[in-house]
């Protein structure tokens, strides 16, 4: 696959504020999930591909060319922000359409993007109500419509699960899955791990304006085995399960918890296989195993400490 | 040794209840502090401020002092002269100034309040909107006085100080009590009709735009109305044209531009401002309770 | 135990639109989730009872005061964390605390203290001292987390506390959530459509929609365990495995996203028989949890959708 | 997080097993979404017709809109109600109401104010709202955004204040000396149409570009528009030339040529200053360069500066 968004070497400031620092980075046509904490510079680092800000240092390029004020980047480009702002008094559907005359079509055109583009967010019924009377998942929706009315080839969306309720975010996998699955790229930002673990497990990880790592998920998991897991048996006896491990050569530390045994090891797979072993022989000895570490969050925390 | 928690404490002082207002002039004058071009432009009245300040040395040192060869040209220049309307015109001069500063600060003032989601913040505090408001007219209102009246009045002390007798004391007794009346007149309708405007319009732009529109159309109806009619009195259709008219009573200028009774421009100012006043009071009255 | 806030038969209206239609309510100690969709009137309930909105009928007691009228009484005992992004041009976070805490009454030396001692709360570090239009949404919902527990006060409305924060950010706020709830003699509500919030925080919980109560109570009762289902995940060879237990005649349900398998052994059959399957496909157990119906599925349910 | 959520409590849901990927529930897109089906792109005057076209209506549905027209519009009533309160005690001139209205009312006061009110937020009010944002990811061109919308803005202000201007002089006909069907006077009608379009070409552009370049256009626009054009005017020397207040005097077909010398009056006196004068010609050259040059900075400001960047409101 090629890339479609290639960074070199990016930095952005606004004042003394370092927004994104030394950026490397390169996105393929399929599902990016860009993951960090707020203020990890997953927003700037999109509107530098926009080309909503110039870099202070360094080149993106988006579509193999500049994106800054370049018009043939920006009509294959489809973009929903993270604010909340419309031109004031509109409906939905005029929203809509505007922008759809803004991007160079022709009356007939955009009356049709713009109808066809609330139908498939199912805004049809709402599409006339001014915004302002919107709950926040319309207008969620009607931001979306607005960045698909002209069937771009990347799609960037800025935190879009952001406030809505679960129905709302159901709906929304579901439409950017189908999204990839018609060929689009796209390029969603969040802060919550199991949203983006729900659409994809290709992830660009940022924190603090800087690439932590990139990949899917299951690599970045694999670059990480050698940190020690903590893997937490539930058990009533705890201290008998324990004994076993005590042989083990490669487990640093037990901790008893309350009706629960943690044992930290550094290789994860024999711990496993005994703990298997004995919940074969026990019926009800082992009453959950839980492992923190080999989930989203877990790698997060790993990279970002 | 003792462990203290790492938690907030529990808050058993008494809460005050008045001048809550206060508080809100104080917050406002602090943040206003931080913008470049208000300073400027306070600036820019305090030099007016120092000019009339060095006008009142020059007549009342330089010019009554017969020994200073200065004394001559000073005693001639009618302009010099420190008499009533000499602070009349510091006060009518530093009008437009004020309206600037005042406009500058107090567009934004309670509608970027509202844009900035504060407002439900402020009000879930036990704040009234009474006080809500006081503080926000009282801010612009304080900052109106304290670069007209306030100079005005610490000109005359000096002006008796650099002359004493009885016989500027007798001159100028009423001088304070004048500009002290004038400032007001001048002051609380400007902000009040800036605040007006801030609580109606979306952002401090079209605040300040609105205002100011209807400042210029004010006026040059009153001109033309003047000019064509042949009836100079019609310049009292001109708010500021009508402050004027009460200066001039007040300060007993004889450079009088119309001759409209003053009864008349007083009632429209204060028409003026206690609508502007009612507009103010219901907007912040309607952000605490919706509907 | 009294009641902190009594609710009989509440109706709000916007214009033509009905906000809330019959609640009728009570509110005791400790944390209360207030739970529903997008314009179900968590927001609208909150705000009654802060009188910011008036109610159409119904009646409103707050620590035994009739509401709208002793508005100001029950605010100086009440903290209020709201759901629109802050902002404030040239203040910075110590600036803006000090200032709401004079506002409430405080004196100037108070109100500074407690804005320190709050803030360090928050854990808002030295950036308490920048301009708060520099702010990250993160750092601005602490400062309004700060603003509202800053005079400690007894009843605490949180409407949407965690919007827009990132896990680490999330977990610490609804962390500070907890530990003030669990203040003597403090009333907190948490309103949120993220039910993993809910379920950190409070211990009650009323699910809203349209405007009407659809269900409430203890969250450990609306959320029992399944008898026998288990959410497993196997090192690999998963399809293997779950062909074999199926053939065993346990019901496989895959969780989306990743590899995580609902199943439900038949029979009286216990944890055992998926260790003996991972087994005999050579692969091993490496998640094993007894599964809780998520207050998602009690939320849809009472909901009436899916 | 909590160890002992499980993965339903974090907000997982189990999946239909018939279902043919990883779960989310099936989607199908519509025909125009898929690859290569983008509509046409009509390149630069579509956008510029977007643009002008969105501005004139969001200006048109402004209750601003009307306060704007209902300023413009009082003049009018000035010779009707000229006509009926002094014709029995001295016959006015129509000529002179109208030349004084026209000068005085619509050239040097109107058409700032307009600019002001329309042009400054032309480009301002997208930045203040946080539109940009939506606009500047479109693939218009910056120039053609800036031009439809300043072409908005002069089919507006001009007609506000060309149908003011004509009514007023239909009242003014109202008087003697002025007819609708002479020739000169309508010429003289014509002749201050032109000058006030020229006018608003200048102001507004330059407005537009204040928009564009502060936070508080208006502020800014008061002060230089007002205030500075005011002392240029009283400063003895050449500063006057950096006014535009300058330029649509030269080109006032009555009044402008009996200023030369100007008596000023001021605290410390009154005196004299010679005014170098400027022919027809050289204004509306000097107009024409003034619109292009503001409306050039405008279109730099925007490809520029980072709009995006702003959090609050009124910093």
């Amino acid at each position: 696959m090629t890339a479609i968004i290639e960074a070199q070497g990016v930095s952005k400031w606004f004042g003394e504020v370092v927004a994104v620092n030394n950026l490397n980075l390169s996105i393929e046509s399929r599902i990016t999930g860009l993951l960090g904490p707020n203020g990890a510079g997953k927003s700037t680092l999109i509107k530098l591909a926009l080309g909503l800000y110039a870099p202070s240092r360094g080149e993106i390029r988006v579509f193999g060319s500049r994106p800054r004020n370049n018009n043939a980047v920006m009509r294959r480009i489809g973009y929903c922000p993270e604010t909340d702002y419309f031109f004031e008094n509109t409906t939905g559907y005029e929203f809509v359409y505007w922008l759809n005359r803004y991007w160079g079509m022709s009356r007939r055109d955009a009356r049709r993007a713009a109808e066809a583009a609330c139908e498939l967010t199912r805004m049809t019924e709402r599409m006339h109500d001014p915004i302002t009377a919107y709950s926040k998942g319309m207008r969620q929706r009607i931001k979306i419509a607005q960045a698909l009315a002209s069937s771009p080839e990347l799609l960037f969306l800025d935190e879009p699960m952001n406030g809505l309720d679960p129905r709302g975010r159901d709906e929304m996998y579901a439409l950017i899955q189908a999204l990839a699955d018609a060929g689009m790229a796209v390029v969603v930002s969040s802060h919550i791990l199991y949203e983006i673990e729900r659409i994809t497990d290709n992830i660009v990880l940022m924190y603090r304006g800087t690439l932590l790592a990139q990949g899917q998920l299951h690599d970045i998991r694999g670059l990480i085995d050698r940190h020690p897991h903590a893997i937490r048996v539930e058990s009533r006896q705890s201290c008998a399960i324990s004994k076993d491990f005590l042989d083990l050569p490669d487990v640093t530390r037990l901790e008893f918890e309350e009706n629960a045994l943690v044992i930290r090891t550094r290789e994860p797979n024999a711990c496993y296989a005994l703990l298997n072993d004995m919940a074969r022989k026990n019926e009800g000895l082992i009453e959950g195993i839980t492992c923190s570490d080999d989930n989203l969050q877990s790698v997060f925390d790993y990279l970002t400490r | 040794m003792p462990i203290y928690t790492n938690t907030y404490r529990q808050y058993d002082g008494q809460p005050r209840h008045r001048f809550r207002w206060l508080v809100v002039v104080e917050q406002e004058l602090k943040t206003l502090a931080k913008f470049r071009v208000f300073k400027l432009l306070c600036l820019a009245a305090f030099l007016h401020i120092i000019v009339r300040l060095l006008q009142i040395v020059a007549y009342d040192v330089l010019a009554q002092d017969p020994n200073n060869p200065l004394q001559l040209i000073f005693a001639n220049l009618d302009v010099v002269e420190i008499k009533a309307s000499t602070f009349f015109g510091f006060l009518y001069l530093q009008t437009s100034v004020m309206f600037i500063i005042l406009l500058y600060s107090g567009a934004g003032m309670i509608c970027n309040d509202v844009r900035n989601n504060l407002m439900e913040i402020y009000f879930s505090k036990p704040l009234t909107w009474v006080d809500y408001a006081l503080g926000k007219i009282m801010t612009l209102v304080l900052l109106g006085l304290s670069i007209t009246a306030l100079p005005g009045v610490l000109l005359v002390g000096l002006h008796n100080l650099l002359l004493p007798g009885m016989e500027t004391l007798q001159a100028s007794w009423w001088w304070p009590l004048s500009i002290m009346a004038y400032s007001l007149l001048i002051v609380i309708p400007a902000a009040l009709c800036i605040l007006a405007c801030s609580a109606q319009l979306p952002s401090q732009n079209y605040a300040t735009i609105t205002i100011i529109m209807a400042l210029v159309a004010d006026s040059s109806l009153a001109g033309l109305l003047a000019g064509l009619l042949r009836q100079r009195n019609f310049l009292g259709v001109s708010f500021p044209l009508a402050l004027r008219r009460i200066g001039e009573v007040l300060f007993k200028d004889t450079r009088v531009l119309f001759t409209l009774s003053w009864h008349w421009c007083l009632l429209f100012v204060v028409a003026v401002t206690l609508f502007a006043l009612f507009i103010v009071l219901r907007k912040v009255r309607r952000e605490e309770i919706a509907q | 135990m009294t009641a902190v806030i009594e609710l009989t038969d509440l109706c709000v209206s916007y214009r033509d639109m009905r906000a809330l239609d019959g609640v009728t309510l009570s509110f005791g100690k400790g944390a209360t989730g207030l739970l529903g969709p997008n314009g179900a009137g968590k927001s609208t309930l909150i705000k009654t009872l802060l009188g910011f909105v008036r109610a159409e009928s119904g009646a409103i007691r707050v620590f035994d005061l009739e509401m709208p009228a002793r508005a100001i009484d029950v605010r100086h005992r009440l903290g209020y964390m709201p759901e629109r992004e802050i902002s404030s041009p040239k203040v910075s976070a110590v600036s803006f605390l000090t200032y709401c805490g004079r506002i409430f009454g405080m004196s100037r030396v108070d109100a500074l203290e407690r804005a320190h001692e709050v803030l360090n709360y928050v854990k808002l570090g030295d950036s308490r001292y920048r301009n708060m239009e520099t702010y990250s949404t993160g750092m601005l919902q602490r400062v309004k987390l700060a603003q509202a527990i800053l005079h400690d006060p007894k009843l605490l409305l949180f409407d949407e506390p965690t919007n827009g924060l990132d896990p680490d950010g999330r977990i610490e706020i609804l962390n500070l959530i907890q530990d003030i709830a669990e203040r003597p003699g403090v009333s907190v509500i948490v309103s949120s459509h993220l039910l993993p919030d809910v379920q950190h925080v409070c211990s009650q919980v009323v699910m809203i929609d349209k405007g009407r109560v659809v269900q409430s109570g203890d969250i450990q009762a609306l959320t029992p365990r399944h008898d026998n289902h288990f959410e497993i995940r196997f090192r690999d060879n998963d399809a293997a495995c779950v062909a074999a237990l199926r053939a065993a005649g346990h019901r496989c349900e895959r969780l989306h996203p990743g590899n995580t398998w609902l199943v439900q052994c038949a029979g009286a059959d216990g944890v055992r028989t998926i260790f003996e399957t991972a087994a005999r496909c050579s692969t091993q157990v490496r998640h094993l949890q007894p599964a809780r119906h998520s207050l998602e599925s009690v939320f849809l349910q009472a909901v009436g959708k899916d | 997080m909590n160890a002992n959520e499980t993965m339903l409590e974090k907000g997982m849901r189990t999946v239909d097993l018939d279902s043919p990927q990883d779960g989310n529930r099936h989607m199908t897109l519509p025909d125009w979404l898929l690859q290569g089906r983008q509509p046409a792109y009509r390149g630069y005057f579509a956008v510029l017709q977007a643009s002008c076209g969105h501005a004139l209506q969001t200006l048109l549905r402004r209750r601003r809109l009307a306060l704007a027209a209902l300023v413009a519009f009082l003049p009018v009533l000035i010779p009707i109600a000229l006509s009926f309160l002094s014709s029995s005690r001295f016959a006015e001139s129509g000529n002179v109401v109208f030349v004084r209205l026209a000068e005085d009312l619509y050239v040097n006061v109107f058409t700032p104010l307009m600019a002001l009110f329309f042009a400054g937020m032309l480009v301002a009010e997208d930045i203040e709202m946080r539109t940009m944002t939506y606009i500047l990811t479109r693939p218009a061109s910056r120039s053609a955004w800036v031009f439809g919308r300043f072409l908005a803005f002069m089919t507006v202000a001009s007609l506000i204040l060309i149908c003011s201007c004509a009514l007023t002089f239909a009242a003014s006909t109202l008087h003697a000396d002025l007819s609708l069907t002479r020739t000169t006077d309508l010429t003289l009608l014509i002749h201050y149409f032109g000058v006030i379009v020229l006018a608003l070409l200048a102001y507004g552009a330059f407005s537009v570009f204040l928009g564009a370049f502060t936070k508080r256009p208006i502020v800014y626009g008061v002060i230089l528009l007002y205030g500075w054009q005011y002392v240029a005017t009283l400063v003895p020397g050449l500063v006057d030339f950096f006014t535009i207040k300058k330029y649509t005097d030269a080109l006032l077909p009555l009044m402008a040529t009996q200023r030369n010398v100007t008596e000023i009056h001021t605290a410390l006196g009154t005196f004299t200053r010679e005014v170098f004068l400027v022919s027809a010609g050289k204004a509306v050259v000097a107009l024409l360069l003034i619109t292009a040059v503001s409306l050039g900075a405008t279109i730099i400001a925007v490809l520029r500066r980072e709009y995006a960047a702003d959090r609050a409101a009124g910093g």
